[in-house]
């Protein structure tokens, strides 16, 4: 882009030592007060643009949180110990983890077979002394961005039904986003804190989902899942 | 007036003697004013200092003079001044330019007299 | 007070001298009359005056001041010439407003009628103009910026007769009513002659003559006759030019600085004497002794 | 004699007043480039897409960077046509001299950068509003700003194009003082970026001024270094100046 920008530069450059440019630059072609009406013109409707623009933005404007560079370092960071804390049992004291859903199943039985339908989720499954009758079902995630803003909550958790003793996680919908991102030039932007941000964003980076089930100790289990303990 | 450019003699004096015609044809009696150098200028298209030249050679004959602020007038003689000016020397050159041709021509002196004469008669006839 | 003053001044394009130790000095509210042959130094000149060209060596002052780069000059002197400059966004009537806003004197009311009065357009542009039109437009800028030093450097190239003649008469007019020392380059001395009060001859960048024009007009007379009398009768007078004519004639035109007697003698050889037109002087005064075009053809 | 007496300041107002009037073609060119510049804008500056079995995203960029680019040059280049002869000899039509031109030229230029940043800033705002209307894609602004973040973002466009502006007056000037730099110049800043490109090298001369400027993240900072380089290159450029005739 830079290239291409001297290179039009030099163009330019070269040109305006030609009568070519004094034509277009120093314009003659209009001359007189006409050039003056013309131009009043031009700018009312500029302003006119620019007035509107202002009033229309806020309601249309795609939900989601900004991040900053910041925010989403600490998350890169505390994601990437995200596998250890879960696997020694510790979910409770994870960061950087949304809780999403959870479900409430009444268990009927000893038997649970878990199967996923979806290949995406990671599944971690804890035995949990204290609970008799039910199965606790919970969907993290972890962020998800697009561009530096936290689409997190744009994607739904998966349809969990518990089928007498198999428990079906179920694909959640296909998600689709289409986005028009608009940036302001570069002296906009040059002293804010994203000043330093030359590249366009992080581009896209969808977080890893969770399923973790919490089951009576005595369960016996079967199926897909990573058991805890 | 019109300004002969092709003519011999220069601009200051042809109004200047312009002028004096005038002075003596009483188109200006005495103790009137002139025309000023700016008035001649701009009649004659001239250059005011051209115009005051042809002024001055008058004033210096006596013929205007100056009154401060005013301009210049007409004096009394000017009249006389001017006769005996143009006897003594238009009247004079023009007499020797006269004879000079006479000369060539092989007129006579007693010729040349009848020949005065009668243009004078005639002169008179048309008056 | 001498308005511009030229003290020596050399102006020199690598080894080509333009002024070679030109000096004058122009008294002021005179209009003054600058002649030569082209090549002779008038716009190298004019344009020292002015202010847009820097001397060589010498000393220039207008005003009193050294007029190059100078605002105080700039502001109280006008230059017009064929190759003036003007915006080319702006139409007549825009420029005019812009010369009475940089124009302490200028006379808005004089303008105007000058300019109905040449039945310009005041939507034309500068660059839109013909060369007649151009120029009179300019000449109209000179005027009524009634500037105390006001420089014309061929003022009426491409103006038809009528317009010449108005011109002049214009200028003529406004000086009277505002005198301020004008000065005229032309080609054609005979068209302003009578408008003018000095008359300042350069020749090879140099100054030839500066002196009142009626002066110029009793420089010079022209002896006329037969060729071994005006041969002979010539010896001990400073000739300017000489030519042969037919039937074994000959015309010369020498310095007037003869007496009465001496015209006396020379008449009664034949010889007649007559008085030659400054344009006519100038031109001979101005000529490289080459001879005339005649020769060129004789030797050919 | 009567002579006026006239001070620089004056003839300066006096001249600025006359090229408002006789430079307003770079005002037509102003817009002719937003119009061109917003048109190319209107194409997007790129985009992304990619997903997964569950998820799929596209992505369209737009900003006013080439907008921005766009004025830049005009900047650049309406500068480098003040200092051409034609425009130069305007002056000396009137009242001038070398100082009150280059003065004058310099205000003139501020004040197009004026006018340029705050066409720009709308030309931006109208460009957002085209874009809002895709209605099929939801819109995102990347950096919502506060009031004073605006002020400060117009005030730094004006201050790029003022940049830029001198800039190109001296590369003007140098054209105008001898013509081998119509050569030498653009030489320069292809060599420099041929260099850039061969020895792989993170930075060059010219991009490192860039950045001199570009990475400045105070603002306060920013305005010092941009009015100081610009009067230092006007400087040099009415330095270089002096070696030319007034007006032939």
């Amino acid at each position: 882009m830079s290239i291409v920008f001297l290179l039009l530069l030099i163009i330019l450059l070269a040109l305006s030592f030609g009568g070519f440019s004094n034509k277009i630059f120093g314009t003659r072609i209009m001359s007189g007060s006409g050039i003056t009406k013309v131009f009043a013109g031009y700018f009312i409707i500029l302003l006119g643009a620019g007035i509107l623009s202002l009033m229309i933005s806020v309601d249309e404007t795609f939900k989601g949180d900004f991040l900053t560079d910041k925010e989403i370092e600490e998350n890169d960071r505390l994601n990437s110990d995200i596998y250890p804390t879960i696997e020694s049992g510790k979910i409770d004291e994870a960061e950087g983890l949304t809780k999403k859903e959870s479900w409430e199943f009444p268990l009927k039985g000893r038997l649970l077979d878990v199967k996923i339908m979806n290949q995406h989720a990671q599944i971690f499954i804890e035995k949990v002394d204290s609970l008799e009758e039910n199965v606790e079902v919970t969907h993290y995630s972890t962020y998800s961005y697009m561009d530096n803003i936290d689409i997190t909550d744009r994607f739904p958790s998966p349809d969990i039904q518990l089928d007498g003793t198999i428990l079906k996680i179920f694909p959640p919908d296909h998600v689709t986003i289409k986005l028009v991102k608009f940036s302001k030039a570069f002296p906009f932007t040059q002293f804010y804190e994203y000043g330093e941000q030359i590249s366009n964003g992080y581009g896209m980076m969808q977080g890893m989902d969770f399923i973790y089930i919490r089951v009576p100790a005595d369960i016996e289990l079967s199926g897909d899942g990573y058991v805890i303990n | 007036m019109i300004l002969n450019s092709e003519s011999m003699k220069p601009i200051y004096v042809q109004i200047a003697e312009w002028l004096e015609t005038e002075i003596l044809g009483e188109s200006i009696k005495s103790d009137e004013k002139v025309y000023s150098q700016y008035q001649l200028a701009e009649m004659l298209n001239i250059n005011p200092a051209t115009a005051a030249k042809g002024l001055n050679i008058l004033a210096d004959e006596n013929i205007l003079y100056k009154k401060r602020g005013l301009g210049m007038f007409v004096s009394a003689e000017a009249k006389k001044i001017i006769a005996v000016k143009r006897r003594n020397q238009t009247l004079k050159s023009l007499v020797a330019e006269l004879v000079r041709e006479a000369e060539h021509l092989k007129v006579t002196e007693e010729e040349l007299i009848a020949m005065i004469q009668e243009a004078k008669r005639e002169l008179k006839g048309d008056s | 007070m001498s308005v511009l003053e030229f003290d020596s001044v050399t102006k020199a394009y690598g080894r080509k001298k333009a002024l070679d130790n030109l000096s004058f000095s122009l008294g002021e509210n005179k209009i003054t009359g600058l002649i030569g042959r082209n090549g002779a130094g008038k716009t190298t000149m004019l344009k020292i005056a002015a202010g847009f060209m820097k001397e060589t060596s010498g000393d220039v002052r207008a005003f009193g001041e050294h007029p190059f780069n100078n605002l105080m000059v700039s502001a109280n002197m006008i230059m017009i010439d064929n190759d003036m400059n003007m915006p080319t966004a702006l139409d007549l009537e825009e420029i005019m407003a812009s010369a009475a806003d940089f124009y302490h004197n200028w006379d808005m009311d004089l303008a105007k009628k000058l300019f109905d009065y040449f039945s310009l357009n005041p939507r034309q542009t500068h660059t839109g103009l013909s060369k007649g039109m151009k120029n009179t437009f300019n000449a109209i800028l000179g005027l009524a910026s009634r500037c105390p030093l006001t420089i014309f450097d061929e003022p009426t190239n491409g103006m038809d007769a009528g317009v010449r003649k108005d011109f002049y008469r214009a200028l003529l007019k406004d000086y009277i009513a505002y005198p301020r020392t004008i000065i005229i380059s032309s080609h054609h001395l005979s068209e302003v002659e009578d408008i003018l009060e000095d008359i300042l001859l350069l020749k090879d960048g140099q100054q030839f003559l500066h002196m009142p024009v009626e002066e110029l007009r009793e420089y010079a007379v022209v002896v006329s006759g037969k060729e071994e009398a005006i041969n002979s009768w010539l010896r001990g007078h400073e000739v300017f030019h000489k030519s042969d004519q037919a039937f074994g004639r000959s015309y010369a035109v020498i310095r007037n600085d003869l007496t009465d007697d001496q015209i006396g003698v020379a008449m009664k050889s034949g010889l007649e004497f007559s008085t030659i037109s400054n344009e006519d002087l100038c031109l001979y005064l101005t000529s490289q002794e080459k001879g005339g075009i005649d020769d060129v053809f004789n030797k050919g | 004699m009567y002579l006026t007496k006239v001070s620089l300041l004056d003839v300066v107002a006096k001249q600025f007043r006359f090229k408002l009037k006789s430079f307003r073609g770079m005002f037509t060119s102003l817009m002719l480039l937003q119009v061109m510049a917003i048109l190319f804008s209107l194409g997007g500056e790129g985009g992304g897409g990619g997903g997964s079995d569950t998820f799929s995203y596209d992505m369209k960029f737009y900003s006013g960077n080439i907008i921005m680019a766009f004025m830049l040059i005009w900047a650049f280049i309406s500068a480098i046509v003040v200092t051409t002869q034609a425009y130069r000899y305007d002056d000396y039509a009137f009242v001038a001299n070398r100082l009150s031109s280059h003065l004058a030229n310099i205000l003139f230029l501020g004040w197009a950068s004026v006018i340029g940043g705050v066409t720009f800033a709308l030309a931006s705002q109208s460009l957002k509003l085209s874009v809002l209307f895709l209605k099929d894609r939801e819109f995102i602004e990347s950096h919502p700003l506060t009031l004073l973040q605006m002020t400060e973002g117009l005030a730094a466009t004006i201050l790029y194009l003022f940049l830029f502006t001198a800039i190109g007056y001296l590369v003007g000037m140098l054209v105008q003082w001898n013509k081998i730099f119509m050569i030498i110049l653009p030489g320069l800043l292809f060599g420099s970026l041929f260099l850039n490109v061969l020895l792989g090298s993170e930075s060059t001369f010219v991009i490192d001024i860039g950045q001199f400027f570009v990475r400045e993240t105070s603002f306060l900072l920013f305005t010092l270094k941009v009015l100081l380089a610009s009067a230092l290159t006007y400087g040099i450029a009415a330095w270089v100046s002096n070696s030319l005739e007034v007006r032939k």
